[in-house]
């Protein structure tokens, strides 16, 4: 039963992704009629196929769609605001060529495989940070951070407000 | 559906076929696949038959794939736009020789290989090298040859490495593997050169359309350089010793088809691509080659302890004769007197009896190799006692090879040593030192495997071997006796193809 | 590899699954089909294994091979389809049914179900590809019995 | 003496490919395109496909795709054959 | 619009350039794996660029599958690194 | 529109000639790998956002179909681009290349501890 | 059953009664030997040097002294034999340059 | 526009990977020698149907009065890739079972045939 | 027009680049990530061509599956070139 929820839950996904592929190919609406069909087989196929892989270690909360509001909310908000911020940061050192680099540990107290990765690759794209590792049990994230004010920071002193986004999107 | 027309296509898709599904079959059972495969290889063999005997009783066959009619060869416009199939006379019996090749070399493996995983793969592999070489023996069109010449090549080293369990069987294949691939890079090369200059691929298409410009004149370099390679001439014949010592029998038999094909891929481009701007500079490198090639092979040979390396370079040195042949026969292209159209008949012929004497040779040493456990002529002797069938077929096969007169080297030979000797008498006495040469090496072989008092206990040969090599030697034992009858009605056409087809062959295409 | 990423793996093996289908159910409209597909999806395979390890590929060889072998043959008895008139026949082309649609000459927005025998013999080769490809690459994986770390 | 041979010899060997480069036809100009006109005005009726490249791949030069198809699955076997576990 | 877009691929291809320098003396492998990656994203960028200044939508699967794939290149180059492959 | 496009073209272009700059000079991988992700990706995102919008300014079928596509090739490069660069920040730490005047090294210390 | 080859003749069944004359010569030859002999009697031919029991002529004895002959001819073809994959690409390159010269100049 | 460079370009890669071949040992870096002769072939082929100004071979959304560009060398090359990678495969796997024999992946150790 | 050029012939000197990097450098992996940054500019040599088909199998091909097959057999064998 959970697997065929697994395999369906996929399938559906897999096919709003192939809508995305296919769209305007249809005369009438958007879609064409033997698109939607061709891709209902596939995304049937696909999502039979790596359904459980998908689904392996939960993450069905995922599925909200308010969730989804909000991660869009934060990708156009804070998200960009940081990455500009960073690029801004890597130019000036660029320029100055002032590092203080090293290697931090903390733990932000993110529990499921989603909340680690999306605060991962937020910390990775954001102001002079770098997720070098995550331990698996612990949850502990080690980050090269380019300038190291304290040896043994907290999580917000790091990556200011992302644990806390993390923790409302995708825990 | 018309199977006679229809039989050039069927005779190499059933054998495709039967390798894409002989895996399934395994997987099912052996007894099944066993049975897959006779039926495989019964059907394409009979089909090949029937494309032979059309093409000798009704000229060349031209199939065009995907038209809506065979024969609608050309697209509005007058020029072909598919690929072709054309079999002439040469193509159909060196499809002959590698469907003999392949059936004798099947009914070995059935008791020569173990029975494991690799076995339901090596058969697999010599399946499609089958289809491979009768692909690249019909085909009427440039990239067609080198998609089915990479067929072959990728197919034949997979079996070369056969043996995995030391590394000389893996490093014989890869040494291959790389002159192969760089060779077939050299002909893509020239395709993309020939495609570039005249936007065409069909071999007739392009065969109206040369011109001899510079590009042409590079193009051709990169096709024999990539083809003699293939072929394994003296100096790029390294891989050969390699391959054939390495290889399984039941693989080397096959090896050593292709090379015929390949072989005759190379008088094609040679004789039909090119015979409009017949050179004889190119003659005579062909020529050159050959001679160097009975010569080196066959000195090389004499020294070798290891047995299927000896016969090894045995079968490189054949390929000297038959250069040598058709290298005549090429060199007097433009003017044409009698002794060339000789030469190129013994060179053809000489395929037909290399094949099956070497094939013999290779056999034979198999044979001895699964019943004594070792190849090293130190080590072996007096497997005579024991062995008797595999040392009579030995026998014959070194005696049909080195030229001794009731066999069939003797009638082909023959042919070549009066076409070159009329060329330059020089190059007959080489081939002749040459000759005597492999007696003494295969005498040598022969005496240490075979006589001697009695130094092991060898395994019994398995009968279906036996009856696998009995084959073989029934065809040195009548070609041999009745060479007029082979020549007349199976040589000449074939050596006509070459002599005097190229028009024959770009009408048959162009239907006008 | 790290939890980041084998989750960011689980959410793109499906879409490569995704995407190989797609270009190969688009061969015939826009740049693609068989091979390309098939080599995209041989990467999702390719991802598996580098993402979760041998362990996740063990069971996968024998599959593969079987793929492969019925593409290869369902490839060629696609050409046989055609052999009433020459082996290799577009036989559903413009006939009407099955992608038998014509195509007005000239720019088109592109309509799936046309082409005649040729996204069926996409769909062959596209199987045989991801078996293929995917079999070199976990035979390469399993070789030596890989130590996995 | 070896070595300056293979070294002359790659030299004639580059002169050669590079002369063969440069007396090509100019990029971009095909001198004879019969073929190619042929397909990229027709093959969209007699294929009934947009995509003019796998018209030919699949319809006018199917056989090829076949043999390229042969090619894929003997290597696949043949590297089966290799790194096959044999027994003991 | 022609010339604006395929000046933007310009400009990525001389930062490809500034890139293969790192490829080419990177000390260790780690650095040019670096760039490889750098140079992948690059070209996905190039490619939409170009392909919406040839005007043509068929273009841009191109850099799709790309930019789907040229990530598991990278990651067995760097899987290879910390090794772990099996 | 025409604005929007140059203005995106401008800052991507900008970016990404900073990424590769950053790669070259900055000292040691890490710290490479910080300039070449960031800012790459941060270009990258905006070079295709101004063909997004060229698709959507062209309108039509073609000119939607390209922002779709566009904006595919946007999230993926999102999805894939931060953790392609940390699983090699991973490797070459394991591989063993300490970073540049590190004042702290956390994960040598718990490596060491027998993480 | 006679090959034609335009300037001579092959015909096996010639040969083999040429054979079979040869052979019917021989055994004519060897029913005037001496009728008497057996074998194991009397002395055994005198054949270089001392009798040693378990010696055998192997296959590398055999033609020895062809072989020496040849050997200093055959060292140097070994010696290019070296197996190495690059010396067998050497090779062909060297072959493309030779056809190269004879197709671009020669031509 | 641009002369025969890239026809030049592509010979020259292909004497590239000819000169791999020749002068090195290690058999892998044979095989990354062929990989890149056949990069050449495959860009020469493609690049010998290209024409000035011409087009994707493809109907779909084309511009409406445009020259294509050659269709057949692109098929081409495309049957060449698939043999390319065809046989890269193969020979790893040869390079790999000679390396668990030997040790050794140098020429010039792992010879065993010669003479 | 001369933009295309230039940016033609600035791929073509890279990929002449990035080949003589995958011959010339010792480490072979090093040696596998030229060659992927060579087939990766050779794709895109091949998508200003006009030959998309072509591009993405070589994109497919070049990226993922060349790269991954080639670590796989180093992993099985050895990194660096021996003297």
């Amino acid at each position: 039963m959970r697997r065929l929820a697994e395999r369906t839950t996929t399938g559906v996904l897999v096919f709003a992704l192939y809508l995305l592929f296919s769209a305007f190919t249809g005369p009438w609406g958007v879609w064409a009629p033997d698109e939607l069909l061709a891709g209902g087989v596939l995304a049937l196929v696909v999502g039979w196929v790596a359904g459980p892989l998908v689904w392996e270690r939960g993450g069905w909360r995922l599925l909200s769609p308010q969730r989804w509001a909000l991660f869009l909310v934060y990708l156009v908000g804070p998200f960009l605001y940081a990455m500009a911020k960073a690029n801004l940061d890597v130019a000036w050192r660029v320029i100055t060529g002032r590092i203080q680099p090293g290697i931090v540990r903390f733990n932000p107290e993110l529990a499921t495989d989603f909340g680690r990765t999306f605060l991962a690759n937020s910390i990775t794209l954001t102001p002079g940070t770098l997720t070098l590792d995550v331990d698996d049990a612990t949850g502990d994230f080690f980050v090269h951070w380019i300038n190291v004010t304290d040896p043994s920071p907290s999580a917000d002193a790091v990556c200011g407000p992302f644990p806390a986004w993390a923790r409302r999107i995708a825990e | 559906m018309n199977l006679a027309l229809h039989a050039p296509i069927l005779a190499i898709a059933v054998p495709l076929l039967g390798g894409f599904a002989l895996p399934l079959w395994a997987k099912f059972g052996r007894p099944l696949r066993d049975l897959w495969l006779l039926l495989v290889s019964a059907a394409t063999a009979s089909l090949v038959g029937l494309v032979a005997f059309q093409v000798y009783t009704g000229g060349i066959q031209v199939y065009t794939l995907g038209a809506a009619w065979p024969t609608d060869t050309l697209a509005p416009g007058g020029f072909p736009i598919r690929i072709v199939l054309a079999v002439d006379a040469l193509g159909a019996l060196v499809g002959l020789i590698a469907t003999l090749a392949a059936l004798v070399g099947f009914a070995y493996a059935a008791r020569y290989l173990a029975e494991e995983e690799g076995k339901t793969l090596a058969l697999t592999l010599g399946t499609l090298l089958w289809a491979g070489m009768l692909g690249m023996a019909f085909t009427g069109d440039l990239f067609n040859l080198f998609v089915f010449f990479e067929v072959t090549s990728i197919a034949a080293c997979g079996l070369i490495g056969y043996r995995t369990w030391t590394s000389r069987g893996p490093e014989a294949a890869f040494k291959t593997m790389v002159l192969y691939t760089v060779g077939g890079l050299f002909v893509l090369l020239a395709i993309a050169l020939l495609y570039g200059e005249y936007g065409a691929l069909n071999l007739a298409h392009l065969a109206r359309l040369l011109r001899g410009s510079t590009v042409d004149r590079v193009t051709l370099a990169l096709l024999l350089g990539g083809l003699l390679m293939k072929v394994g001439a003296v100096p790029v014949h390294m891989w050969a010793p390699d391959a054939y010592g390495e290889a399984p029998a039941q693989g080397v038999i096959l090896l050593v088809a292709n090379t015929q094909v390949s072989l005759y891929a190379l008088f094609r481009i040679l004789f039909t691509l090119y015979g409009g701007l017949a050179d004889p500079g190119i003659g005579w490198l062909v020529v050159a080659m050959g001679t160097l090639t009975l010569l080196v092979a066959s000195l090389m040979a004499v020294v070798q302890m290891d047995l299927g390396r000896l016969i090894a370079f045995g079968a490189v040195s054949q390929i000297g004769y038959m250069l040598l042949g058709v290298g005549v026969g090429l060199t007097v292209l433009a003017s044409r007197p009698a002794y060339g159209l000789l030469a190129l008949q013994g060179g053809i012929f000489h395929m037909l009896n290399d094949a099956l004497a070497i094939g013999l040779l290779f056999l034979a040493v198999g044979a001895v190799e699964k019943a004594a456990g070792g190849r090293n002529l130190g080590a072996l002797g007096g497997l005579g006692h024991d062995l008797k069938w595999t040392a009579a077929f030995f026998f014959l096969g070194a005696l049909a090879l080195a030229g001794i007169p009731p066999l069939n080297g003797f009638a082909s030979k023959l042919m070549i040593y009066q076409g070159s000797f009329l060329l330059s008498p020089i190059l007959s006495a080489l081939a002749i030192l040459a000759s005597i040469l492999l007696l003494a090496v295969f005498v040598r072989a022969f005496q240490g495997a075979f006589l001697g008092p009695r130094m092991l206990q060898p395994e019994p040969v398995p009968s279906s071997m036996l009856l696998a090599m009995g084959a073989l030697a029934l065809g040195v034992l009548v070609l041999g006796l009745f060479p007029d009858l082979v020549v007349r009605h199976v040589v000449a056409p074939a050596a006509d193809a070459l002599w005097t087809g190229r028009e024959v062959y770009l009408r048959a295409v162009f239907g006008r | 590899m790290s939890v980041v990423v084998r989750t960011i793996a689980r959410i793109l093996v499906p879409v490569a699954l995704l995407f190989g289908g797609y270009v190969i159910l688009h061969g015939h409209l826009t740049p693609g089909g068989g091979f390309q597909g098939g080599a995209v999806a041989a990467s999702a395979v390719a991802l598996l294994l580098v993402a979760f390890g041998t362990s996740a590929v063990k069971g996968l060889k024998s599959p593969f091979a079987v793929l492969e072998d019925l593409g290869g043959v369902a490839f060629v008895v696609l050409g046989f389809l055609g052999i009433g008139y020459t082996f290799f026949f577009n036989v559903l082309a413009g006939s009407g049914g099955l992608f038998g649609a014509p195509v007005a000459p000239g720019p088109n927005p592109g309509f799936l179900n046309t082409g005649g025998t040729l996204p069926l013999m996409n769909w062959a080769v596209g199987f045989k590809v991801i078996g293929g490809l995917g079999a070199v690459v976990v035979l390469f994986a399993l070789f030596g019995g890989g130590d996995d770390r | 003496m070896k070595r300056w041979v293979l070294l002359a010899a790659f030299l004639v060997v580059a002169g050669s490919l590079l002369l063969g480069a440069a007396r090509m036809r100019p990029f971009g100009a095909p001198r004879l395109d019969l073929m190619d006109r042929y397909f990229n005005a027709l093959s969209q009726g007699e294929a009934a496909t947009n995509n003019v490249v796998t018209a030919i791949v699949f319809d006018y030069r199917g056989y090829d795709t076949l043999g390229e198809a042969t090619v894929l699955f003997t290597a696949v076997v043949g590297v089966a054959l290799i790194l096959r576990r044999l027994k003991g | 619009m022609i010339v604006p877009l395929a000046a933007g691929g310009l400009a990525l291809l001389g930062a490809i350039v500034v890139c293969m320098v790192r490829l080419s003396i990177g000390p260790t492998a780690a650095d040019r794996a670096v760039a490889l990656d750098t140079i992948n994203t690059l070209v996905v960028a190039a490619m939409v660029l170009f392909g919406a200044a040839f005007d043509l939508v068929v273009l841009l699967d191109v850099a799709l599958v790309y930019a789907l794939l040229s990530y598991v290149g990278t990651l067995y180059i760097a899987r290879y690194l910390e090794g772990g492959l099996p | 529109m025409s604005v929007l496009i140059y203005v995106f073209l401008a800052i991507g272009a900008l970016f990404n000639l900073l990424g590769a700059v950053a790669l070259l000079r900055f000292p040691d991988v890490y710290t490479r790998i910080h300039g070449a992700t960031k800012c790459t990706t941060f270009g990258s995102i905006f070079s295709v956002l101004a063909v997004a919008v060229y698709g959507i300014a062209r309108g039509g079928g073609e000119g939607g179909t390209m922002a779709i596509r566009a904006f595919l090739a946007l999230v993926f490069l999102l999805l894939t681009n931060p953790t392609g660069s940390h699983a090699l920040a991973r490797a070459a730490h394991r591989s063993g290349i300490k970073p540049f005047r590190a004042v702290v090294d956390r994960l040598e210390e718990a490596g060491k501890e027998g993480r | 059953m006679t090959l034609f080859t335009g300037y001579g003749f092959w015909n096996p069944l010639l040969w083999l009664a040429g054979a079979a004359g040869v052979t019917l010569l021989g055994l004519l030859f060897w029913s005037r030997g001496r009728r008497d002999y057996r074998r194991g009697e009397g002395e055994l031919p005198f054949l270089s040097g001392e009798s040693v029991p378990g010696a055998h002529v192997g296959g590398g004895h055999l033609y020895w002294g062809f072989v020496e002959g040849l050997r200093p001819y055959v060292e140097r073809l070994r010696g290019a034999h070296t197996g190495l994959v690059n010396d067998y690409v050497g090779w062909l390159v060297v072959i493309l340059a030779v056809v190269f010269l004879i197709v671009l100049v020669g031509g | 526009m641009i002369g025969n460079v890239p026809f030049v370009v592509c010979m020259v890669l292909v004497l590239l990977g000819l000169a791999a071949l020749l002068f090195r040992r290690n058999l892998i870096k044979v095989v990354i020698g062929l990989k890149i002769i056949e990069n050449g072939v495959n860009l020469y082929l493609v690049a010998t149907g290209y024409v000035q100004g011409g087009v994707v071979p493809i109907w779909t959304y084309a511009p409406p009065d445009a020259a294509m560009v050659l269709p057949t060398p692109q098929a081409l090359t495309l049957t060449s890739i698939v043999i390319g990678l065809a046989t890269t495969a193969l020979m790893l796997a040869f390079a790999v079972v000679i390396h668990r024999h030997k040790g050794s992946l140098d020429g010039r150790k792992v010879v065993e045939l010669s003479g | 027009m001369t933009l295309w050029a230039a940016i033609q012939i600035v791929i073509l000197v890279l990929l002449v680049a990035g080949s003589v990097l995958a011959v010339w450098l010792k480490d072979l992996l090093a040696s596998v990530i030229a060659l992927g940054a060579s087939s990766l500019l050779l794709a895109l040599e091949f998508y200003l061509l006009q030959a998309p088909d072509v591009a993405i199998a070589e994109a497919g091909v070049g990226a993922a599956l060349t790269t991954a097959i080639f670590v796989l057999a180093l992993r099985k064998t050895r990194r660096k070139e021996e003297e």
